[in-house]
């Protein structure tokens, strides 16, 4: 196979990755945007066999791997339940980080076979690209071990902290620059092995420091960084496809983080910096927020809702605040127009007055038959998809029903958290009349939306 | 005047990032997981690396130390294509399962 | 020229065709305003409250005798008629079916009779429409009244200490005042359902929030002049079916449906009333025209079956301040399109529809 | 077990402690209901729906000697409770401060006595909450009746024959009572303005649309268990120049404001009553309590200046239906708590906070 | 000046186009990314003199023609009103396009100049990029040009079509694709001069039948056509910068345009084609609506609101029926964040009953402050930048004013044509209840924005 | 094994459909009207080749009929880069003004 073809192959195969991506831009196209990455690494990989043109017995032992490894790839994603998800992609991560390191340290040991120059006469650039290459592949991997470790619970969620943590960092990293420096001037074995052995322990100390919560935005800027790996060993290679997607990788994965950052409301360079800020944190609110919440935006309750087959609204005196009534009718309007059934459960003290709620949703023009008191409704959460609290605390409170020592015990509570989910329209962690906290915020089910209730009602029609 | 072949890489570089940054802006935010599990899955073209180590050099003695991170290389990125468009199939599905 | 108005007999009737607001306009237009002593008092108003804008407070004769036109609300009694002159103008809610004598009287006097309720319904007269102001006001003050009666909570409430179901409304007649009455009931949380002929109608009571209680196979009833006929029989058995089933439910009813110069159309039957929950209410409007229910009668409550019913013929007395504003600027507007500006004279042009169709001949 | 209860005198209250709805509830709890003749006949309930769900109808002698429990609204006259023996338990509001020689009585032979005005604003106790369920009807009726009496019509209504413009209606005191009242008005159309001393208020009268009048420098006068304290004076003054510049454009007022076992405070002075336009109402609720108006008179109607006062002191004989309802409930949820359905007995659990706080000792 | 340094700064040039493109995702970084764009064409017009490294007598030439060029320009961008835009943007186009076709024809001449071969032998490759480029840039000039003329009215803006119309530009592309295949076999002049001439024609024929609204559509495609003949011309030149830059404005602008028609309901490839579908139209709706109305949708009104300094509020019946209050009231909460103020005009008559409109209006809450009746506001509508008519229609009709014939003649009437723009929300162009035609609807300050109130009402939100 | 630049071209050439494929979909629909006149000034970058075509060929015969063309080309290109680029900054100006 030409270079000019096989360069020609590997743009087509980076141009069907970018296809991949963009069919994620809306669930129906989505499928088939996987089908185009399956594309791509199909061709990417036939190319890379016919421009080799080793037909020999390696051939046979790549072909061996491949099934080897794929095998193993296959079993994991069939086996891993839909829960294990973030984990299992940072497994994966850790993988392609190693993968990185492991070519780069094939070409180090065997520039030749890459046109890269010879032993200890490896040209310049390819130098820099592949120790680069190598020390990004190797952050990568032990930093992926690590979220991994820690999201599978094997290593507690909180974040480890010690003084003078960010100035060793600091040190390490300005370390890595230095010795790669030092391998362009010597292309001495032991500084490169130098280098991939520190940004190992860079990876580690980078992520040890972040909480549990952060972690998917840990993760997807691993994929950031196991991207530019990719495309520094692309340069190394004279390899388009790698390039491509190397850049593509790399970029997509720290945009996504910091969406992710955005959506949840915190400081994108704290997170990536490893807990940066989490000290000044701790001091003010951590204390009260021991537990994790989800925390979710009006996008992720707008899917939700929207694939719902039913959902019970639960309206409190944080939604007479916010005087939302009026975009609560409307999203309730744009759910029952995709089919969802929704109703309304209102409870007998929700609200400062008896019936508040009755007088606001009166004025949306609320139906009344869609409005049910608590011991009408109260069994239906159990078969509910989605129960949409807005500004109500209090009287979803399981406490009431468990700990005689409260000070609501003996109220009857709407049972929301037998709902399959429950999203929680609320300013704050901040309790209710009764002034106690609230269980449920900390629940696996519980899907926290921290904002207005007028805004994020908005917001949410706006999604649907 | 031939211009080196470097700049042009470099070129593809910086477009991809940008093709990169706009693609992920237009993913919807409830597919983001997908999309990380995608992209992970697509981050392993480094197999195309790891296939020139494997097989670099003569076929003779294909148990060179280089070619044996070749083979490694070879085994951990598979897993990873294998698992990650497989893995990202079967999100997608789900989704596409809860809508009626 | 001058205009003038004598106090009407307070116990019946408490409105007032001139306030002081419109006296202004009145003498903006040129025109003196004369009124007898003691004019608004039962509204709170007194007489320096209209000397202040400019009105003559003089004796009953006096003002008789000084103006030329007189607006009142209702047809004066026989001895201030006599009192009048030729070529005078007397304004006001004549009633001429009903007081025929009086009015033959007058004429023969050549004294021009308007009585205002004769207004045609076309868009330039809705300024002076006074069936449609008081309408609106007694619409509106049905629900307020039965809403004060009814023993019952109104809106749903639920509390601590169980629900309070919302109370069902039902409205007869989609006019303007039943239409008022749709949006009062359905502002206070009640659950409102509406039954007209017309067909026009149930867009409108949509509009509001009302539910319209469609007959099947309705026929439009609506004339050319906006108001409704009489219906067809079969129209009205399959009314009567829905009403009666509609009715086991209904906590309040109000009703407003009228056929113009014709008895009020008898539509909640007795059975109907029978099978209506004990401690309902039905507000009868039409109870002057003889009532849309049976057992209404006018001005008293009758209790039928734990239902009362009340036949009021002049609720407006119980809104009498606004009633009046409304009514007093009606008349200001009849009065406006009356007058001649240039010629400063009031000029009776039967060219004009208005003039022509509210002139009792 | 069996619990019973007398007809209350209709004249003075027409509320009942027992409906047949709660009937059915106390028989699923395994209690015996006894109620005199014609016990609801006052509200439009036959002696035989409460005989369909399983009450006894009994004499008025059998019916107190047979009952382990007597629930009852006030307490009854001394005929009657000379009838009582030892050991039997009497529910109700009672007011044990002005019935001091009665309950002393009571007491003295051993018949337990529960005063639920006393239960202690706990969340628990929300469902038997009387105080709540009461206030919350009378803050609605207050509004419905005083739209009633007031002579315009309360929402803007744009017409062909001018404006009206919206009623401006101060609600004084945003408790329960006051939250609907605001509610209530706001529902009509009325721009509702409210003024309280405790500052949560504030948030709460903005969530049901209603303008809260801002005293400077205001602190909050919320006790613990969630009534109001006594002002102080500056905070008083200020209250009043606010009030009186307010009231300058007001319509109409709804008092509410109480602070429990002391006289209602006087919020709406003589000269402040004297700014007020003609025509307003004000409807004062706390009336029993003295009144929050200056010139109120318990019970009556007076018109100070064009303005009318009234000063109901049970309002909720209007709308006892509703009353009787959400009481009863009230009642059955106190009983369900007293009751021991193992033991099947009654049982003084003085742990309780509110049965220790509710029993009058 | 290195070919490598000069490539490295065509890509700058390159990556600052796309960053002036990408300013304009917020009117805050605008005119930031115009700089960016403005600053990318210095240095490739820098970049390429120094380049070509010629400092002759040829470099003063070109800096006089630079400038006049700029003079005029500049003239003619500080003359133009801005009501002049759509058509400025046109003629600039043509002469974007005939700069492409003076260029191919340049090197067409000379092409040994730009390394292409020798006259008669050029390489096959160039030879195909240069017509292509040139054949684009004639159809650009020539369409542009229409298109130009048909704006500025000098030509009429109804669509001319005649039968076999698009069987003659059918048979005129194809004959351009023939002629490039035999100037790659010939390499005769007369063969090129026919290619540009054929496509000038086809230019003219593309565009003449496409109607004046949907000039803007064309525009932005005759945009996407010159940055094609741009990238053709790069890949002649192997110049990075243009190739870049004309696969950025090419895709743009086809992008946008299609973004253009959707937004108008259009179907793209009818608009694209010359009026495919002109013809169907005409026969079942022109019938009825004699007079020419001005159609709008939510972007349109919510852009005009936005921007405005006051708006007044007309409500009518309609508003009642479509139950649009609660999306009005959050259409005037959006205005009033942006700064705009707000008031609502009540006629006397609207709706069907006395007070219709207070009540909706109560129920949604709206301040009473705002709502003002007609003798209090009438005036305000000549100060007023937009009157925003939902659902009303009797009670705006000047006729009322004008002929004592009408039946509403007499009746005072909201002056909403006084106001700078008026937007009429209404289903269609049926009458009210007085049934009389309302001429309002075909005045120049008018949009028709046709739909349900509510609906509209509430697209209108999701676009401020 | 060199590859020919025109693949890099290529490359380049399809990255930035994509680039302003993305870039377009994320301009707010306000802005459609700067966007068109600033794409046509950017295309305007043809002057980059009218240049070349002006100064292409011995530095002495500058008016050759080729080099005409070029100055043609010099002298449209230069008004549409004048023009447009004013024209978009006068049309932002006016986004700027409106805004409080
Ligand atoms: N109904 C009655 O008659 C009555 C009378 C007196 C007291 N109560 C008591 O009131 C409570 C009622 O329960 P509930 O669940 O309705 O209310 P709740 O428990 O008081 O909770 C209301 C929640 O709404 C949130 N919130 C406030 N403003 C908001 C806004 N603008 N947007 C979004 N969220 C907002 C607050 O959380 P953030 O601050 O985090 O946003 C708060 O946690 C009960 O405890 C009951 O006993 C009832
Ligand atoms: N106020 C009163 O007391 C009273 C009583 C009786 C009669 N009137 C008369 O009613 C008229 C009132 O004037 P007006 O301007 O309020 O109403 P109008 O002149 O009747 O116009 C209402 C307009 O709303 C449009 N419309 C209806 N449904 C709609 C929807 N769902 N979405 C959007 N638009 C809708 C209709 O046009 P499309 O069909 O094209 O959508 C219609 O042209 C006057 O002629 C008055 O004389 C008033
Ligand atoms: N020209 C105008 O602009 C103008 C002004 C005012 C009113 N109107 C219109 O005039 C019409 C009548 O208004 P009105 O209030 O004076 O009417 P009305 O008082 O004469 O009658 C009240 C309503 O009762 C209904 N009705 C009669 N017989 C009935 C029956 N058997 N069953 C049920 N309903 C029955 C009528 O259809 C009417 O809607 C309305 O459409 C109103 O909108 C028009
Ligand atoms: N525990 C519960 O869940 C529960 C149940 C019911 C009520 N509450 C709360 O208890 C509080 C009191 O309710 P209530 O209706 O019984 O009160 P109330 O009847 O005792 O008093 C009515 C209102 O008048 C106000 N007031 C007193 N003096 C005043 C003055 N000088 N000026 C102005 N206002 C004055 C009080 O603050 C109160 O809001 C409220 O906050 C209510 O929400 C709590």
């Amino acid at each position: 196979m030409t270079a000019n073809l096989s360069a020609l192959f590997y743009l087509i195969s980076g141009i069907l990755f970018i296809l991949a991506l963009r069919g994620l831009s809306s669930p129906e196209t989505s499928r088939q945007g996987n089908y185009f990455g399956i594309a791509g690494m199909t061709i990417a990989i036939i190319v890379t066999f016919l421009s080799v043109g080793n037909f020999g017995t390696g051939l046979i032992y790549v072909l061996i791997f491949l099934i080897i490894g794929g095998s193993i790839g296959a079993f994991i994603a069939f086996r891993i339940p839909m829960t294990a998800m973030p984990e299992l992609v940072a497994g994966f991560h850790s993988l392609v980080g190693l993968a990185a390191v492991f070519v780069a340290i094939s070409a180090f040991l065997k520039p030749e076979a890459f046109n890269l120059g010879t032993i200890g006469d490896i040209k310049l650039a390819s130098l820099i690209e592949m120790s680069l290459g190598a020390a990004i592949g190797a952050i990568t991997f032990s930093g992926s071990i690590i979220a991994f470790l820690k999201l599978r619970g094997i290593m507690s969620g909180s974040p480890i902290t010690f003084k003078g943590q960010h100035f060793i960092n600091l040190i390490l990293g300005l370390a890595i620059f230095a010795l790669i420096y030092y391998l362009c001037t010597t292309q001495s074995d032991n500084i490169f092995w130098s280098i991939v052995l520190i940004s190992f322990l860079l990876g580690v100390l980078l992520i040890i420091p972040i909480g549990g919560a952060d972690m998917p935005v840990v993760i997807s800027m691993l994929n950031s960084y196991s991207g530019w790996a990719a495309a520094g060993i692309g340069f190394t290679l004279e390899n388009t496809a790698l390039i491509i997607t190397g850049a593509l990788v790399g970029s997509s994965g720290a945009i996504l983080s910091y969406i992710m950052c955005k959506g949840m409301n915190r400081s994108f360079f704290n997170v990536i910096l490893g807990g940066w800020g989490a000290t000044d944190q701790s001091s003010s609110s951590q204390s009260k927020e021991q537990k994790p919440v989800k925390n979710g935006n009006a996008d992720d309750a707008a899917f939700l809702m929207k694939n719902a087959s039913s959902v019970i609204i639960v309206p409190g005196y944080g939604m007479a605040v916010a005087q939302a009534q009026h975009a609560l009718r409307e999203m309730v309007d744009a759910l029952k127009k995709n089919g969802v059934k929704v109703s309304y459960a209102i409870h007998p003290v929700a609200g400062r007055m008896p019936g508040h709620m009755n007088v606001l949703l009166a004025e949306a023009n609320v139906p009344y038959d869609e409005v049910f008191e608590l011991e009408e409704i109260n069994n239906d959460f159990a078969n509910c998809d989605v129960a949409y609290v807005i500004g109500a605390n209090d009287v979803t409170n399981p406490v009431a029903k468990s700990d005689p020592q409260s000070p609501i015990y003996g109220m009857p509570v709407l049972d929301v958290e037998k709902s399959k989910s429950v999203l929680f329209v609320k300013r704050s962690l901040s309790p209710g009349y009764a002034g106690i906290d609230n269980d449920l915020f900390y629940r696996d089910n519980t899907l926290m939306l921290f904002a207005d209730a007028k805004k994020m009602t908005e917001e949410i029609v706006k999604s649907l | 005047m031939e211009i080196d072949p470097f700049i042009f890489r470099l070129s593809i570089f910086i477009l991809s990032i940008f093709v990169g940054y706009y693609v992920v802006w237009s993913v919807t935010p409830s597919l983001h997981t997908p999309l990380m599990s995608v992209t992970n899955a697509i981050s392993s073209v480094i197999i195309v690396g790891a296939i020139i180590a494997a097989l670099a050099g003569s076929s003779i003695e294909v148990f060179e130390i280089s070619n044996i991170f070749g083979f490694l290389a070879i085994i951990l990125a598979a897993v990873n294509i294998f698992g990650g468009f497989l893995v990202t199939q079967r999100m997608l599905q789900m989704y596409k399962k809860k809508k009626k | 020229m001058i205009i003038g108005s004598i106090s009407e007999n307070v116990k019946y009737e408490k409105r007032v065709a001139i306030t002081p607001d419109v006296v202004k306009k009145y003498k903006s237009l040129g025109l003196e305003v004369n009124l007898t002593k003691n004019y608004a008092l039962h509204l709170g108003i007194n007489d320096n409250k209209y000397q202040e804008v400019g009105a003559n407070i003089l004796s009953h004769e006096d003002v008789l005798l000084n103006s030329d036109v007189i607006l009142q609300m209702n047809i004066p009694d026989e001895e201030t008629l006599n009192k009048l002159r030729a070529n005078q103008i007397l304004i006001g809610v004549l009633n001429p079916y009903s007081n025929e004598k009086k009015i033959k009287n007058l004429i023969s006097k050549k004294i021009t009779c308007f009585s205002l309720e004769l207004l045609p319904r076309i868009t330039r007269a809705q300024s002076m429409d006074i069936l449609s102001s008081q309408a609106n006001l007694a619409g509106y003050k049905a629900v307020i009244d039965s809403f004060a009666y009814f023993q019952k909570a109104i809106p749903m409430m639920m509390t601590a200490a169980g629900t309070i179901s919302a109370a069902k409304v039902l409205v007869v007649g989609a006019g303007v005042a039943g239409l008022q009455a749709i949006a009062t009931a359905k502002r206070m949380g009640a659950i409102v359902f509406a039954t007209d002929v017309r067909l026009a109608s149930k867009e409108q009571v949509e509009s509001l929030g009302g539910k319209f209680l469609v007959v099947e196979g309705s026929e439009n009833l609506e004339t050319e002049s906006g108001y409704a006929k009489e219906t067809s029989e079969d129209f009205k058995k399959k009314q009567e079916e829905l009403l009666k089933e509609t009715l086991r439910k209904i906590d309040i009813v109000i009703c407003t449906a009228l056929i113009p110069g014709k008895k009020a159309p008898i539509i909640v039957k007795k059975d109907m009333i029978e099978v209506m929950p004990s401690g309902s209410v039905i507000y009868d409007l039409a109870a002057s025209q003889g009532g849309n229910s049976e057992l209404t009668k006018v001005d008293e409550i009758i209790e039928a079956n734990g239902v009362r019913i009340m036949g009021e013929t002049n609720i407006l007395n119980k809104l009498p301040v606004s009633a009046s504003n409304l009514y007093a600027k009606n008349m200001f507007n009849f009065i406006n399109n009356l007058f001649n500006k240039e010629k400063k004279t009031f000029e009776i042009n039967l060219e004009d529809e208005i003039i022509e169709k509210t002139m009792v001949k």
